[in-house]
This record gives structure tokens, sequence and C-alpha cells, in this order.
């Protein structure tokens, strides 16, 4: 390291960090360091002033290390290095510092600690930064498509953006047909349209759109490659239809003589072993369900492929796979209700006049199991008392300790439904805090507040019981009153917690997308990044990120399909810089660092009578697993060298000497 | 006679092998002797302490001191001929790194004292005498040479010029370090003499046979395995240290069909010798489950300062076991 | 150090993906914890040799704390597992040099900010009941 | 064989023989080894609300000492199960509390440690000795006699650490009432507290607590109730007369018993072997429709 030649510069982020340690006198401190040629502070490094000081700097001390003390790498890392690349210098000699988010905003009760520690920072930083040298990457091409996981609001609104943008989509849904929640729906709050009017017209225009193709009951079950370049497996779930031969007529579905409980209407009512998951199925292709099917329970019947036209049915068809090449991946799989039955004491799945928000959707849905009645389920019954539970398992510790974000709406909803069908039911809001947040939302729920025999009482149930005539009673504790209230409703619904659904967990893995503490996606940044993952090339739509109501998934979705579009058309991904990298002369071929490398790619060999290993650069990720492993010091990961490490580590472990 | 460089060989807590090695020069020790005039070399020579004191300061071209600094008598003696001579040579593993001796750190001297003159099964010992540093005897005070807390290596107390690895180092390496050191011109300060600039893998047949890939199910040891001579001991589940060891020996060892167990240290840029060799055991086992991993470790590595420091404890980083507040505190 | 109470140096190594996220998101949520943890970045904690620990150790450290995502999450496969084979050979290793306490590997999640604190906190605690290490004074000492 | 360290707590060896003296005679009768544990003491449970230390103290205490026998605990009451349980939680994950523990444990010369199984008595029945083997062994069916299984709210909450009824609802108490040939069936508020808490600062809420319980039970036809807890017992059995008056309502009345009591009636064993005779409650009831005599 020929003339190390370091600048630092401290930011003062306002008051951040500059309200709990004085950010004047670490750039004294460190002025003082080895190799410092200027060491500034500054109120915001990160604006424009901010960055010109120090690309001024860079050309007036002719400096060829930058250090910037402020907040963390992972929010502007990037752009400290654009400041570089501006003022002729690689971007790899600069050194972030966390002084923001490991420092003032977690030790402001020991401010002089905390500048202390600033100050150990900066020393490392320094130590380091003394060991950096010019790295270059690679620009790799990327693949002008993109796969859509979940054919919900979400995914149908980021398909039908990336397609009109040009881009080829390709959609998967893991049920028969897409549309989602948002199908399952009697009407939307607050205006009340019907949900499916609004929804099918856009359902067909993804089946119509040039640029989409749908996979229908397919899932995803592998995801390899990286950013730019993902190879994705998709397994097609057999439908024993061949719907290439299928027209879609659904005389198979009038004839079938096989029923099952319909998933569509969340258990109330039923559906053929053949089904459409709804009228409007998209696509108008049925599938059979072998679980209910006489022919694959009892080896009789075949009506299906008697009345079939044209042959489609296929009783030995098998599962199969499809590879698809993409750019980007935005992943649009929803949400699903907790499973109630976790809380014993409302009794749901117990007590049959327990039933959930959604099931009620399915009670008051025209073409659902009743025709629209809302009725008992116990004894088909009109109910008279109606109980609504708000944050049911929601801002709840032993379940879901987050808000569901529409359950206070729909609730409202709820009561409109109930009041149109029965006029003079009697309705009790069991709520927590009515948050009626949304454009339009409060007017609508001082509307339903002033309705007759509505009653809006704040408090839980304690526990349901069930009475022998099948009528619901459990105490509420009215903290409005200070009344504890005995109530007994011919129907309680839960208006259910949100939840991730089951298959995320296996597909985060795949997609080594982290998840919050609700299980729910991690987004790259809550309030900058919220559509993007820590993992390049993959974007968030709709409620995986957390819960939505259907305006937010929308706007949602469509900026996630933007920011893939974005990604998409400009045409590059640049390689990651920490890549692995051999020094053959110390190199003895002992093959440890390719026996750990996950992604093979590390080979041994053979160079003037020696065996070296060589590292291919286009599968490398930069984990640096071989640089740890290798016994000799020959392996090192470009930006993390063993000397980088340990200068930073030895300067820390004993303090700003 | 003045032209001919003038040499001392000393060996500190030793087990005699290194001056076996210079005898193992053979007839190239004939040739040598032409060269080079031995000034000091107790186990050869009758000569005496005062000897070296009468000697001029650095008056003496090369001393080869060999062993494990243990006792007070050592840091003199050493510290002495750092300033009777021009180049300090640390001989063999215990100079170098401080070699087997160097695994008694593992113990305090209390302990290691009343081990080996009360416990050990072949002591006999009824009076129960443990040596004292002051002994009369009749009336006149002795003094012995004090046991130092920790064993060292020679450069923990003195400056060292030059190294040449080995338990003991093999005649070609010290052959190659005699040429350097007689060519005139000296190789940069604290070089390893002799020796490869590559780990042993770099020179070994068998590193040919090694699978691209090397993953362990379980490890075994020498005992409970029949070698294929023919293929990497490592890739066979054998522990070989060769990986990370430094190359020049020939790979001896492995050639007698035992692995290489690390006598000739790390390579330059190497700070803890056990750490990497640890590090890269660790990592070609083949557990992912944290129980399953745990176990087979807890099971079969059962000393593992004994496998990856058995020669170099005193000079790895943490130097032997702490005695300090830590180590006790909690099991 | 030595003034009044004593105040722990603590090396900790965190993987970029979980545990260095995880960390930051104590610090957007403003979860407080001892100020005594030092973070060094690494990609994944798979790139932790183990003579990067001991180095700290020697170099003035009162403990080690290795981070990373939590069995199953690494963002390169496997990385976490090597560490935790590392870390359990360490670890006995440490035991035969009486230091195997000064020592702790643990998973953080990106989203875990209140268990890190929760982690950082006890750690902290854990050492300061160990006390000073002062590895080289006491090892060099007579 | 199963073997068991035989906990009492404090209630039943000062109160609630009945509970003793029908396990001790039926649990060896479906091959369950008991063994006693005198150097055990009381849970420490009481204390919870005033000195959590205190508390973790004298339960780790008999975890320890369990420990040092090598053998599970049987834990009869309640409240003594789920203090082992939510201590052996605590100790897992607060170290500074562990370490405390362990220092006031060291002045007795006990080692802490609390790796030790900790169960309950319908766990014992239910998940060791298995329904199929107390069917087998019913020489006495109680046929056509509805039972109400009212486990004490201790088997299902709180439910961050496991409990004897995991489901949230007393399913094995109705499969071990089911293979001893009894009517089982839900009815309102089956899983809630006893009121036994309350009773020592305010017996009139304690009294309406249980006597809320009793009527359902009858309303919803039952003409007996079992459970597993000194402290349920204490209310539903010995203070049913005083629940009577206190709410002035003289149809309050239902034979109680020990789950142990009942497979004891079913084994055939005498009733003075089950120490019903120590019953306060109508249990002659049930009796007579088994034709048997309290005084054989």
């Amino acid at each position: 390291m020929s003339d190390v030649r370091i600048g630092v510069y401290i930011c003062h982020c306002g008051k951040n960090i500059a309200g709990v340690i004085d950010p004047a006198k670490v750039a004294e401190f460190a002025s003082k360091l080895p190799n410092v040629v200027v060491a500034r502070d500054y109120m915001y490094m990160c604006s424009s002033p901010g960055q010109a000081l120090i690309e001024e700097d860079i050309k007036k001390y002719n400096l060829n290390r930058v250090i910037v003390a402020a907040c963390s790498p992972r929010m502007h890392e990037p752009t400290f290095q654009a400041v570089l690349r501006k003022a002729g210098l690689n971007p790899w000699l600069l050194q972030m510092v966390n002084i923001r988010e490991h420092d003032t905003w977690v030790h402001e009760d020991t401010p002089d600690k905390a500048e202390e520690k600033a100050k150990e920072l900066v020393a490392a930083a320094v130590a380091r930064a003394t060991h950096l040298y010019e790295i270059t990457t690679e620009k790799a091409p990327v693949v002008k498509s993109a796969l859509v996981v979940g054919g919900g609001i979400a995914g149908i609104r980021a398909a039908l953006d990336l397609a009109n943008a040009g881009i080829k989509v390709y959609l998967v849904e893991k049920r028969q047909s897409i549309g989602g929640k948002m199908a399952q729906l009697d009407k939307t709050f607050p205006t009340l349209d019907c949900s499916k009017c609004i929804l099918t017209p856009l359902m067909v225009d993804v089946a119509r759109h040039p640029n989409i193709e749908i996979y229908a009951y397919s899932e995803v079950v592998d995801v390899s490659g990286s950013a730019g370049d993902f190879k994705v497996k998709i397994k097609l779930k057999p439908t024993y239809v061949d719907w290439s031969k299928c027209t879609g007529c659904g005389v198979c579905v009038e004839k079938c003589p096989g029923r099952a409980p319909s998933e569509f209407n969340e258990g109330l009512g039923i559906r053929k072993a053949i089904y459409f998951e709804f009228a409007q199925a998209v696509p108008r292709r049925p599938v059979i369900d072998p679980n209910y099917c006489l022919w694959f329970t009892k080896g009789i019947c075949r009506v299906c492929s008697k009345v079939c036209p044209v042959g489609a049915i296929d009783y030995e068809q098998k599962e199969r796979y499809v590879e698809l090449n993409v750019g980007a991946i935005v992943v649009a799989i929803g949400y699903e209700i907790y499973d109630m039955t976790k809380m014993v004491e409302y009794g749901y799945g117990k007590f049959k006049n327990v039933i959930t928000g959604l099931q009620l959707e399915r009670l008051s849905d025209a073409d659902g199991p009743t025709k629209g009645r809302i009725v008992r389920l116990s004894d088909g019954k009109e109910p008279k008392t109606i109980a609504i539970v708000l944050c049911a398992g929601s801002r709840d510790e032993k379940h879901v300790k987050y808000c569901c974000r529409f359950g206070c709406a729909a609730a409202l909803k709820h009561v409109y439904y109930i009041k149109h069908s029965v006029p003079d039911a009697k309705v009790l809001v069991l709520y927590t805090d009515v948050r009626a947040f949304g454009k339009g939302f409060e007017e609508f729920y001082q509307k339903v507040r002033s309705w007759d025999d509505v009653y809006f009482i704040r408090g839980r149930p304690a526990e349901i019981f069930e009475d022998k005539d099948g009528s619901l009673i459990f105490d509420v504790y009215d903290s409005n009153t200070g009344q504890l209230i005995n109530v007994k409703a011919d129907l309680v619904v839960l208006e259910s917690a949100v939840v991730p659904p089951k298959d995320w967990e296996p597909l985060r893995r795949l997609l080594k997308v982290s998840c919050d503490p609700g299980g729910f996606a991690l987004e790259l940044h809550p309030k900058l990044r919220p559509f993007e993952t820590t993992a390049d090339g993959i974007f968030l739509a709709g409620t995986i990120q957390g819960p939505k109501d259907i305006p937010d998934t929308v706007a949602h979705a469509a900026a996630a399909a933007a920011a893939a579009i974005g990604f998409l058309l400009k045409g590059y991904v640049e390689s990651v810089p920490y890549l692995a990298t051999v020094n053959e002369d110390l190199c003895s071929g002992c093959s440890l660092c390719a026996s750990v490398c996950p992604y093979d790619a590390i080979t041994i060999e053979e160079k003037e009578g020696r065996r070296v290993a060589k590292v291919n650069v286009i599968k490398c990720k930069g984990c640096g697993a071989c640089a740890a492993t290798c016994p000799s010091g020959a392996m090192q990961q470009h930006y993390f060298t063993d000397t980088q490490i340990l200068s930073e580590v030895s300067t820390l472990a004993g303090g700003a000497k | 006679m003045s032209d001919k460089v003038k040499v001392a060989l000393y060996w500190c807590a030793s087990c005699g092998g290194c001056e076996e090695a210079f005898v193992d020069l053979a007839e190239d020790l004939i040739r040598l002797t032409e060269k080079v005039e031995v000034v000091f070399w107790p186990v050869a020579i009758d000569m005496k302490k005062s000897d070296v004191e009468a000697l001029p300061d650095g008056s003496i071209d090369v001393s080869f001191i060999n062993g494990g600094i243990r006792l007070s008598e050592h840091e003199e003696m050493v510290k002495l001929l750092r300033r009777k001579s021009k180049v300090v040579v640390a001989f063999g593993s215990c100079a170098h790194l401080g070699g087997i001796p160097g695994l008694a750190n593992l113990y305090s001297k209390d302990e290691i004292l009343k081990y080996v003159y009360l416990e050990a099964p072949t002591v006999v010992n009824p009076e129960g005498v443990i040596p004292k540093e002051v002994v009369e005897v009749n009336g006149q005070e002795v003094e012995l040479p004090k046991v130092l807390r920790l064993a060292k290596t020679l450069d923990q107390v003195i400056d060292v010029d030059y190294y040449i690895p080995g338990c003991a180092p093999p005649p070609d390496v010290i052959k190659r370090a005699l040429d350097t050191l007689l060519s005139g011109q000296l190789p940069p300060k604290g070089s390893v003499l002799g020796a490869g600039s590559r780990s042993l893998c770099d020179e070994c047949e068998l590193n040919k046979t090694k699978p691209e890939k090397i993953s362990l199910k379980d490890l075994k040891r020498v005992h409970q395995v029949r070698l294929d001579l023919s293929k990497c001991y490592l890739a066979q589940g054998v522990l070989c240290l060769g990986p990370v060891t430094r190359g020049g020996c020939g790979t001896l060892c492995i050639k007698g069909g035992m692995p290489c167990t690390g006598c000739s240290g790390p390579l330059d840029n190497v700070k803890d010798y056990g750490a990497r060799a640890l590090s890269y055991l660790a990592s070609i086992l083949d557990y992912d489950d944290e129980l399953q991993a745990e176990k087979v470790i807890e099971e079969y590595v059962v000393d593992p300062v004994g496998w990856f420091y058995r020669y170099s404890l005193p000079k790895s980083l943490v130097r032997g076991r702490y005695q300090g507040s830590g180590g006790e505190v909690r099991g | 150090m030595g003034e009044g109470v004593f105040e722990p140096r603590i090396v900790v190594f965190a993987c970029n993906w979980c545990s260095y996220a995880g960390i930051d998101l104590a610090g957007t949520s403003r979860i407080k914890y001892p100020h005594n943890v030092r973070i060094v970045k690494v990609m994944c904690s798979g790139r932790v040799n183990p003579e990067m620990v001991l180095k700290a150790l020697a170099d003035g450290a009162d403990g080690v704390l290795i981070t990373g995502c939590h069995p199953g999450d690494c963002h390169y496969i496997s990385g976490n597992y090597k560490t935790m084979r590392r870390y359990f050979l360490l670890r006995k290793l440490l035991k035969q040099l009486g230091l195997e306490e000064r020592v702790r590997l643990e998973w953080i999640s990106a989203s875990e900010g209140e268990r890190w604190a929760r982690v950082a906190t006890d750690f902290v605690e854990h050492i300061r009941r160990l006390g000073p290490l002062k590895l080289k004074e006491v090892m060099s000492s007579e | 064989m199963s073997k068991f360290l035989l906990f009492l707590g404090c209630t039943i060896p000062t109160k609630q023989y009945a509970y003793e003296v029908s396990v001790r005679n039926v649990l060896p009768r479906l091959g369950i080894e008991l063994v006693d544990f005198p150097e055990a003491g009381c849970c420490g449970f009481p204390l919870k609300g005033i000195s959590k230390k205190g508390w973790v103290y004298m339960s780790a205490r008999i975890l320890s000492l369990a420990a040092k026998r090598g053998l599970p605990v049987l834990a009869l009451c309640n409240g003594c199960d789920t203090s082992l349980r939510k201590v052996k939680d605590i100790l897992k994950h607060d170290e500074v509390l562990r370490d405390e523990v362990a220092e006031l444990l060291g002045r007795e010369g006990v080692k802490l440690n609390f790796n030790v199984d900790v169960y309950h008595t319908i766990e014992v029945l239910h998940d060791f000795v298995g329904v199929e083997k107390i069917k087998s062994l019913v020489v006495r069916p109680l046929k056509g006699i509805k039972i109400a299984s009212y486990p004490g709210c201790h088997m299902l909450r709180p439910t961050d650490i496991p409990r004897p009824e995991p489901s949230g609802e007393p399913k094995k108490f109705d499969m071990v009432l089911s293979a001893l040939g009894a009517e089982v069936g839900y009815y309102p508020d089956k899983g809630g507290c006893c009121g036994a808490t309350m009773l020592p600062y305010s017996p009139k809420h304690a009294f309406r607590l249980t006597a809320s319980k009793i009527r359902n039970m009858k309303d919803f036809g039952f003409q007996a109730t079992t459970t597993s807890c000194p402290y349920c017992m204490e209310m539903l059995d010995s203070k049913q007369e005083a629940i009577r008056t206190e709410v002035g309502d003289d149809t309050l009345s239902i034979p109680v018993f020990y789950i142990t009591q009942l497979v004891g009636l079913a084994i055939g064993l005498k009733p003075r072997e089950l120490g019903l005779n120590l019953n306060l409650s109508p249990v002659e009831e049930v009796l007579e429709k088994l034709g048997v005599s309290l005084y054989e």
C-alpha cells in the first residue's frame, strides 16, 4: 500500500447522530489517525453539498481512500460509491462506518460511551481502509421476462403492468382459477361496489394478453440462478383434463355426480368433483379432484369422459414440470386467514354458528351457497342478534401481534350485509379500536354507526359458550361504559387475523428472502423500498409484504411492477464485487476451497505441473466460505480479505489507541 | 582459520533430536566443517558458559539454537548468545514454535511439578520431594534454574533472524538452509530457511488422488483404519495437516504411511496454525444438523489442542491454558 | 477500562443479510442495548475463520459473538452450517484453553432486532460477570 | 412399568387425603410404580405474586431434587404441575435468575438441575397407561352415568408452556371417562376457573363462580362431575353446601369425584380404598347406580 491517503467524513444526520455525540470531536480524533489526510464533519453527508464536499476533497488532496461515518451501509453505501466513481476513484475504495443504527440510535443513554464507540469504529475503518484496493465488476445481461407468483388482485395487476411494458410474463397460480381472495368477496368497502364486477374484467384481460402466459393449478418448486437470469421450475399438478383440448364448455361439471366441500365457499356449500373454482373462473378449464371423483375413489362413473365432446378427460394424467428462464420474480402470493380454531375461547369449529368474516362474504354473495341469504349454519334460521368480533386473533400477544389493517372496515361492511339481509337484526360490533384510516372509511364508519340497532361495544368476548338451542352466550366488558354485558347471539362473526400463506415458507427459502416477525416477506426498506427485497431481482406485490386492503394492495403491486420493469429494462446486472480470488503462487491445490463452495464455482486445475484452485467468476456469489476454509491464505475474498478483516478486528479489540 | 564461518550450537528444552539432525547430515557434515568453525556446542565439545562470555560481542557468525524456553537458565544462555552472535537461527519446532514441550502450557507450573515428581506412575518419591529454586546443601545455598510459568518460543525471548522448521529438521531442509546462510546473500529477516513457500499438498504425490470435493461423514484416527497409502489420507477421513503445514520436508511422514502432524508449522501469512487447521476440518464435515454435528465433534475430536497445536501452542495466539479470571468460572 | 464498573469490550461478527440487518433493525426501532459491542460486517458468517476470533481475544477483546442467519435461512445456502461446525470445534478447543465462556454463536434474523438486543445485553452481562480477559497480559506475564 | 416420583404438594396432605388415597391404590394397579418423594416441599406457587425469586427457588429445588433421583415427577395438583413446568421454562431463558437460584440451592448442597420431566395425573392415565388398557381393566362400567369432566383451568392454561390438555379442551379427561363406560359431553365454561384463588379475599365471588359451573353441569344434564385438582375439589365438593347457602339455590347439588376415584370404582376397588368416604358431595347417588355401598 504505497502512499495511502485517507479522507474521513463524519455525518451529523441532523440530530440523529449529532444529537448524541459530537461529530466534530470524532473528526478531530480521526484527523490524527495514520494515513488520514483530511477529516471533516457535515450536517448531511448524503445531501448534494455533502457529496460535493467529498468529491472536491478527493481531487484537492488526491485521496485514494474515503471513509464515511454515517448511517448503515445498507442505506447509503451506493450513494457514496457513486461519489467516488464521479471523482474518478474506484467505488470499492470506500469504507462506510455505521455510527447511527449501531451507535447513536441505540446508545443515547450513554452519550460519551457512544462517542468513544464512534471513534473506535472510525479507527477500525481507517485500519481496514489502508488495505482496500480497486475491484472491477462485470456486467451480465438480464433476461427480459418476469415470473409473477400468485394470481390474486396483486398478481393480476403486476402481471398486466409488466406485460403492457412489453415484458413476457409467466403468471403462476396454485388454484384452478386466478382471482384470489378478492373473488371470494361479495362487496368492497367503503364504496360497496360488487367485488367480482370490478375484478373479473381484469382476469379476462390477463387471459387475453399476448405477453402473459398463465400456469394455473401449478406451483413453483425450484429456483436457481441469480438476479437477471433465474431458472424457475414449475410443477403443473395433474388436472386429469387435457387443457389443450378442453373448450371450457362445462358439460362435464354439469353432469358430474361427485360432490365435495367447496374451498371457494370456505367449506360452506358444495362443488362437483370436477369443477371450476367459480362461475367466472380464468382459465375456464376444469380440474378433477381425485379425493372425491368416483372413478378415483370407487373405480366407477367416468361420466365426464363420456360427456366430454372433445375427449379431453385423461384419468392417467401425471404431474408435469416446465423450466422457465426469467430476469425478475414478483411474489404476490397474498395471505391466509389465521386458523380460528386456535382461539379455543371463541369456539370456532366447535360451535356451528361461529363463522369467519370471509364465510360471511360467501353467505352474502348472491351466487354463494345460500344465494345471498344470511343464516345460522346450525339450523338455517335467520339470525336476529349478530355479534361481530373485531381483532379476532389480531393485536393479541398469544396469537398475532400485528393489526390486519382491513378487519375494521370489513366489519362495517359486514354490518351493512346483515342489515341489508335482515333489516330488523340487532348487530353488536365488539371492537378494540375502530381504525377507519383509509379514504372514505371514516365517513362510512359514521354512517354505519348511525343505523338503528347497531351497537358498538368496546371489548372482546371473554369465552364463548354454546347454549342448548345452538345460540351463543358470552360476557363482554364494555370499557366505554364500564359495564359487564351478558350477550346471547344467534351468530358470531370473527374478523380473523391475517397470516402469510402456508406455502410461503418453502418458497421464501427458495428465493432467499428474509421475513419479518409476523412471517411476512421483509422489504428492503420499510419506507423507501417497501416492494423490493434483499435478494436482487425479487419484488413484493401485495399482502405477502404485510396485511393490506385492496387499494393499498393494488398500489403496492403496481409499484412492484414498476420496480421490476426498471430492473429489467436497465438491461444488465453488475456482478458481485465480493468474489473469491486465488493467489496461485501460494496455492497448493489442496482442494479444500472447492470442497466447501456451495455453488461449485471453484475447480482445481493443472498449471505448470502444479495443482491450483481456479474461481469461476460467473458462478461465484461471494460468500467467502472458501477464504475462511483455505489453510494457507491463498484464497481471499475481495473487499473482505484476511488482512482487511483482521486489521479491523484487532483495532476494535484493542480499542482506539 | 579466521576465514571460516564461526558457528555456535545450543539446546534449550530439547529432546536432543535436533542435535541428532546435525549428525544426520553424515558426510555433508565433514564438507561443512571445511567451511565452518564450531566455537560452541555443549553436546559435542566440552565448553562452558564462561567460554562464551569470554568471546567478544558479535564474534559468532551464526548461532543455531534448538529447544523451547522453559527455564530461566535457557533465557540467560540465549540472551548471552544473542549478544555474541551476528545471526541467530531458531532451529527445529521447539525453538521455532514451542514444540512438543509447549503442550505443557495446558497446565500450570505447579500442576506440572506435582505430576512429574509425585503422581507420574513411574515415580518413586516417598518423601514427596519437589525441587525448589533455592536449596540448602550442608550450610550452602544452592540455586537451581527457575521453571518459567509458560514454555516459550525462542523469538518470545530474544530477537531471531531466521527459522529452520521441523521436528526434527530433515537433512535436506538443513542442507538447503545452510547453503542459503553460507551463500552470503541473506534472505529478509524472519524468513523460514530450507523449507517451501507453499503448503505440503503442493509436493505431496497423493494430492493428485484427492477428489475435487472432500466431505467427511466420520473422522477416523490412524489406528482405527487401514489406510490406502496410494490415496489422499484426508480424503479417507484421517486428519492430515498437510494442507495447513509448510512444505519442504518431502512428505517424509506421508511416505511412511502416517498423516502429517504439522511439525513445519504454518505459512508466512497465517496468524494461528491451529485455528486454520480447525477451520478447514470443521468445514468439510458433512453434517448440517446442529445436534449431529455437535455429537460427532464431541465424540471424535478428543483432544483438539493436541491435534491442532501439537508443535505450536506457545506460538499460537492464546499461547496456552488461560489461567486468568475467565477460564474457571461456570462449566 | 479498570475504572469503576468493568466495561467489557466485545467484538461481534455479523453476516450482511440476516444479523447485520437485524442489528440495523434494532437501531431503526431504537431498541437500546449496551454500548460494549463492536460489529464487524462480513457477507456471510461462513467467512469467519476461527483465527479471527482468537485474534480478537488476543488483541484485547473480552468476548466474541458470532452471529448468522438461522439454520436453513443462509443467503448462501449453507454458510451458517460451516460456521456452526467451526464453532462447535472451536468451543471444544477453547474449553481446553479455559476460554469457552468467552465465545458464543447466535442466530439473528433480519427481523430479530429485539432478539439481537436481548442477546447483546445477555452476553455483555455474562462477560461482565466473568471479568476482564486481558489475554495478552495474563499469558505473557511471568 | 413406568416409575414416577409422587409429588403431593401441600394441599393434598393437609386437606385432600382422598386424592392421595385413591392415587396410591389405583395407579399401581394400572402398572404405574410410585416412589415417595419426602424431601420435596411446597412448590411455591402461592408466592408467585409476592416474590418471583422465592417461587422460582422453591420449584427449582423440587426439580433439582427430582433430577438427583433421576425419575420423572408426577404432580397431582394442577398448581404444582403448572408451577414446576413454568419454572423450568423461566430457568431455561433467564440466565441471571438461574445463577441466583443455583447459588441459593448451593447453600444446602443441592446442584441446580431442571432437566427433569413433569407429568400430571391425567397424562399418566391417558398417555402412559392408555385408554385401551384402562378399558381392559374395567369390571364395573359406569354405564348410563353422564359425567361432566372439570379439569380445572391450569390443565389448559397458560398455553405458553406445555399443558396436560394441549388441545385447549379436556379431551383426555373425556376419553378416560368414556373408557370407564361413562357418558361425557359439552357444557358451557368447561375449562373455566373454579374460583379457589379468590377464596381467601372474596369467598362470595369465589362461590358464585363455582355455582355457575355446577348450574351449567346440571342444565346440560350431568349427574356427576370429576376433577384432578385438589383446589377445584375443595370448591366443588367441600364447599358445595356453603355455595348453596351463598347463592340460595338448593338444587345446586352434584356428586364430585377425583378422576382417580372413578377409575378405581370402574376397575372394582372398594369405596374406602378410594377415600370416597371423605368426599362431602352426595357421591352415594352414583354409588347406588353402580350398586355399591359406601361402607362395604
